[in-house]
């Protein structure tokens, strides 16, 4: 059984029913319980949970997240919430030095169940400290489970697993994904961490993409099989531990890459799946994989900077051109995603 | 007397106006960067900035439109930077929530709550070394005391004896989470002053009392090495980031508002001229050139190019 | 009171010897693992601990081994941990700097400076949500509360009146830095008391006085829900990481650490016993059978096989 | 003209020959102006520079860094120095949402000259958080300069330009390295940043190796050698911007490339050399490129374990043993690089 629901709303129903199923869970963060709710991802839950499970805190990321990490250990399960991922910086220190290693320093007997929600993406000119995805910082430190979901489906079956699994981990999501809405399931199956999914089947050329850049690639996959051209869209959803047979039997099958990492390339994600799969295709590709990402500075504030900044299903569609030897398309008559035409900021 | 609240008046008025102006346009939708407006604080950054020299550094925050309109006196370089074009000072690269302007000692300002407030103990003990008498401000919101870096920075300009001003601009509010919902003391200034540190505090709107209060401070500062906390009250009329009131979110009544609008900042220092003497012509003829400032800013703004693309990878490195 | 005094004495000397063992054998080169001595300042741990009950938890830092010993008596796995054995809880890979043993609700350690304190205020929220009347000991150096994490915790224990015990093991030092280029301001205690947190601070070398403030604060702690901080003052008799005396360094003097040796906590707990009537020779068995236990442990650990290579990927997640 | 100098002395006489030439240079940091003078790196500067230019701090770590970017933004050139790389997790946000974009967001008119040292690697059992590297952290946000010396010789000549770039540098020394000597010239002149450099020349098969793992490859080139098998050994020295220029031309030369990056592979160095080298050498590769590095593992204690963490000469002739379709050699006779034969804990 399935129904229609946001991206946040699923998010939302899955912490409620892991909220409902186990008392040890419990949320909190800077402006979880207000009236904007993270941008209501969170509602409901104090008015259902009180505020023993779930509450505010002061502007202390090191000290709370160090508090979550005590608190797992303790047997409570809980998921620490951030507005933007770039606040996280403020908390290497205990997610690098602490969290990632707790367990396996004690001999594998201490269990460190916490979820790290943080919201990555774009707004209304978010500039450069607002606008980080740091996956691949997280995912390249060892003890750190990292997971990005694109779909509201998966962004419910996921957080369910997250929240059930015993080891930290870091749950990712865009800010444009909050209003993108799907078919999610009534039940309260998690969907397994650590499994590769097709969004979209295709035979000419693979585009291996995260969090957003799977909208972009499926726009751009929707627009070149209009041409002709087959694109399959594969959406790792955890970046680490990463399950990377489907990728690789996908690329392996069309001969051609294209990476899209939702984030700057340079000793990023891109570059591990890049690296990853011409290695573990050698000899079978027709191509070497392109990774597209966001450009080699910080996020600009003004509009046509940060247009420039992001890559999108344009960048795709070109370097996939490019790739199968085809000419330029008109993209003229084509609508694409933009803030103008579905996201009003300020937010 | 009358010079100087002209002066206050004329300032706080400067950026009232302007941030009126980006309510009144805001929805026009051209203006692509979020803003946390001042209205209602105006009196702590112009107080402290006009006890503060011209070569004093200041830095403050993603809600430091008042700061740089005080500091720069450059409405058309704000609206540029505030549209994303060409021709502001960052070129549209910092947008409403990273203003500054080096060549006028405001260093700079950060969307992450704060961190900038060790770049004053940097650009303090510059100043030491040079020997140059300046003083470096960090202006921060009440949220800011949270964070451990502020501890840190506390103590280490209290250690050092830095030439610091801290500002605490205390609106009572963290986006929406009131003081007593994230301290665990009843007064900061009663800890702070346990530090090797001057506190002073004040609930003043009168920009001409924090002023005094600020000099105040700089003063017994220079005298004995130490540095100074200063705890400015006041309250934010609109939402956090956006334009508009946000009374019915329920975190806050209409009636402290209330409260605190008959002590409006700007309003209380335009009585005070007219009462003092001031004609009423002198006080409406400020306002209509800065009426005229800001149009003419606005107006150049949107007629400015947008960076071109090739600007996108510029700056990174010098 | 010689009842309770022996048992003091004897988790002392315990953690004495054990660490006296460490110098005699260290050139061996057979323990890989920095270690950082708590020689002299034992009463601290065991006074702090003598206060908890066994169901209370603790954390610790780099400078655990009193910790360890004192919640676990269990010299077996400590030298079998220290000699990287997989006999031990951690099978090796925690070594000296990493020792925790939830069991006994010593839950964890670092070696980066200050961060266990948060983990405390964690397991302290757990045994508020359970309501069941555990205390989570911090026991962390002067160094820590250089650290703005400790300011954030501090301030959200307060806050949330978590039942949390702040524990200053003060040695004057943070690796060869003391205080004094440290800190900003006269007394830690003036300031933390201004939080809503109980203070106690002592220079005893006895551990029963240790305790008895300790149980003092815990109770205060249960009776108005507000934490305590508690600033003890010892002596670090050995060099900072190593084995070795280092009072030719320049940094600190004989002359102080002789100051100190003469209120050495073991040596006044054991004249207090003689002095109220415990024989000697009841003393000198405690001792022989330390004694034992750790050559018998030290045996034992090198005799204990090394993990196996494959043990090096298991265990990172559950 | 040179002579023999460690690379510590190497370290220290950069700094004094700059703390000479530019009265704007300070070094700070923890520990700093102790009696052992960060492994004897900054010996002499307080007696000659006086306090005012060399001296310790608090621990603080996030408020210290602010300060040097203040400092640096005012005209100083702080160097601020870390006893372990692992430290700077607690100034994570001043490095990457601060020190890294200040120039960009002030349109260019703010300059950063600032340098970060810090020593990352191995002592003596240092465990899960005194052995991280994290030079792929730091370069993979943009607006960082990013530098790991592995010749005495590069340590004063890449720490002469560090401190002369108006830029950020973070600036990694691994700890084997401190007692390594060699020829360092006795000038003034820096060395440039992103100069890749070939420290051996071979036909055979190209180690790309950062920091310690240089050593290492060169133990390995010298072993092979004996085999008839010439390792070429590539050492690019500044992370970030990368040069790849003479990296590209080598493998594509030698066909063969084992990438030895002194970290975990796994989102870091190492898979950006590795995505980049198989995509610009397309076609030119006789096999895939391969990556050596640290287990995906926090780094254990005790030594049994921890010389199973990281990789050594050994590895990276079994590698290209492998990649050439040679059989294993006998090194049994061989004697490697060891703590037991060289160092001497315990730091
Ligand atoms: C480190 C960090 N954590 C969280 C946020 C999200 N945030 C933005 S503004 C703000 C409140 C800050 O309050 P205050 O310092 O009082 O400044 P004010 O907005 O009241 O001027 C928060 C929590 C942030 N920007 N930085
Ligand atoms: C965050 C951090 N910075 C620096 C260090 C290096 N360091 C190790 S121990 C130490 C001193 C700590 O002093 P204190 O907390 O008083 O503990 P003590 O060693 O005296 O027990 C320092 C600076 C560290 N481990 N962690
Ligand atoms: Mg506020
Ligand atoms: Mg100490």
């Amino acid at each position: 059984m399935t129904r229609t629901l946001s991206f946040r709303d699923a998010l939302n129903e899955a912490i409620v029913q892991e909220m409902d199923r186990d008392p040890n869970v419990f949320v909190f963060g800077l402006d979880v319980p207000d009236h904007k709710r993270i941008f209501g991802s969170t509602k409901g839950l104090v008015e259902r949970f009180g505020k023993e499970r779930c509450f505010g805190t002061p502007l202390s990321e090191e000290a709370m997240t160090g508090m979550a990490l005590g608190a797992a250990i303790s047997g409570l399960r809980p998921i620490h919430v951030h507005i933007r991922v770039d606040f996280l910086l403020l908390a290497m220190n205990q997610l690098l030095n602490m969290v990632s290693n707790f367990r396996y320093l004690s001999g594998g007997t201490l269990e460190v169940p916490l979820v790290i929600r943080a919201i990555i993406g774009r707004g209304w000119g978010q500039g450069a400290q607002h606008s980080k995805s740091l996956q691949s910082v997280f995912a390249h430190v060892p003890g750190l489970k990292v997971v990005m979901p694109t779909t509201p489906n998966d962004a419910k079956g996921l957080l369910i697993s997250a929240i059930r699994d015993d080891n930290p981990v870091v749950f990712l999501e865009h800010r444009w994904l909050y209003d993108v809405s799907g078919e999610v399931t009534c039940g309260e199956d998690g969907i397994p961490l650590s499994k590769t999914n097709v969004l979209r089947r295709g035979k000419d050329a693979t585009v291996v993409a995260t969090s957003w850049m799977n909208v972009e690639a499926l726009k751009a996959a929707e627009i070149l099989s209009r041409e002709g051209v087959e694109v399959e869209v594969v959406d790792p959803r955890t970046i680490a531990p990463l399950d990377d047979g489907p990728i690789i039997e996908s690329c392996a099958r069309t001969g051609h890459c294209v990476v899209a990492d939702y984030d700057w390339s340079f000793c990023g994600f891109g570059a591990e799946l890049a690296a990853r799969i011409m290695e573990k295709c050698w000899g079978k590709l027709r191509s070497p994989v392109s990774r597209v990402g966001f450009a080699h500075v910080p996020c600009p504030t003004t509009r046509c900077l940060e247009s420039e900044f992001y890559p999108n299903a344009v960048t795709i569609i070109r370097v996939i051109e490019k790739k199968l030897g085809l000419k330029e398309m008109d993209l003229s008559g084509e609508s694409f995603y933009t803030w103008e035409s579905r996201f009003r900021g300020p937010f | 007397m009358s010079d100087r609240d002209l002066a206050l008046y004329r300032k706080m008025q400067l950026i009232r106006r302007a941030e009126e102006k980006i309510q009144e346009r805001y929805s026009e939708n051209e203006m692509k960067t979020p803003v946390h407006l001042c209205i209602g604080q105006e009196a702590v950054v112009v107080g402290v900035l006009d006890a503060l020299s011209p070569e004093d550094q200041v830095l403050g925050t993603y809600r430091s439109h008042g700061i740089y309109l005080a500091r720069t006196n450059d409405p058309r370089s704000f609206f540029a930077e505030i549209y994303g074009r060409s021709s502001a000072h960052a070129r549209g690269r910092a947008g409403s929530m990273h203003l500054a302007s080096p060549a006028h000692g405001f260093l700079g300002t950060s969307a992450v709550v704060g961190t900038t407030i060790p770049l004053a103990l940097g650009a303090a003990f510059a100043n030491q070394r040079r020997k140059n008498g300046r003083t470096a401000a960090a202006i921060f919101g009440d949220g800011a005391i949270d964070e451990g870096v502020f501890w840190e920075s506390l103590n280490y300009a209290c250690l050092a004896r830095l030439p610091v001003l801290f500002v605490c601009e205390d609106n009572g509010l963290a986006i929406h989470s009131p003081a007593e919902e994230r301290h665990g003391y009843d007064s900061i200034e009663a800890i702070v002053e346990r530090f090797r540190c001057h506190v002073a505090r004040s609930d003043s709107t009168d920009p001409a009392v924090l002023s005094d209060l600020t000099r105040e401070a700089i003063s017994k500062q220079r005298e004995t090495g130490q540095p100074a906390f200063l705890h400015f009250r006041c309250y934010r009329y609109v939402e956090h980031v956006g334009i508009a009131e946000d009374f019915d979110a329920g975190y806050r009544t209409r009636a402290s508002f209330e409260e605190w609008k008959k002590r409006d900042p700007i309003q209380l220092v335009r009585r005070r001229l007219l009462e003092g003497g001031v004609e009423r012509k002198t006080v409406d003829q400020i306002d209509q050139e800065i009426e005229r400032e800001l149009e003419s800013a606005i107006a150049l703004a949107k007629k400015a190019p947008f960076p071109p693309a090739s600007d996108l990878e510029k700056d990174v490195f010098a």
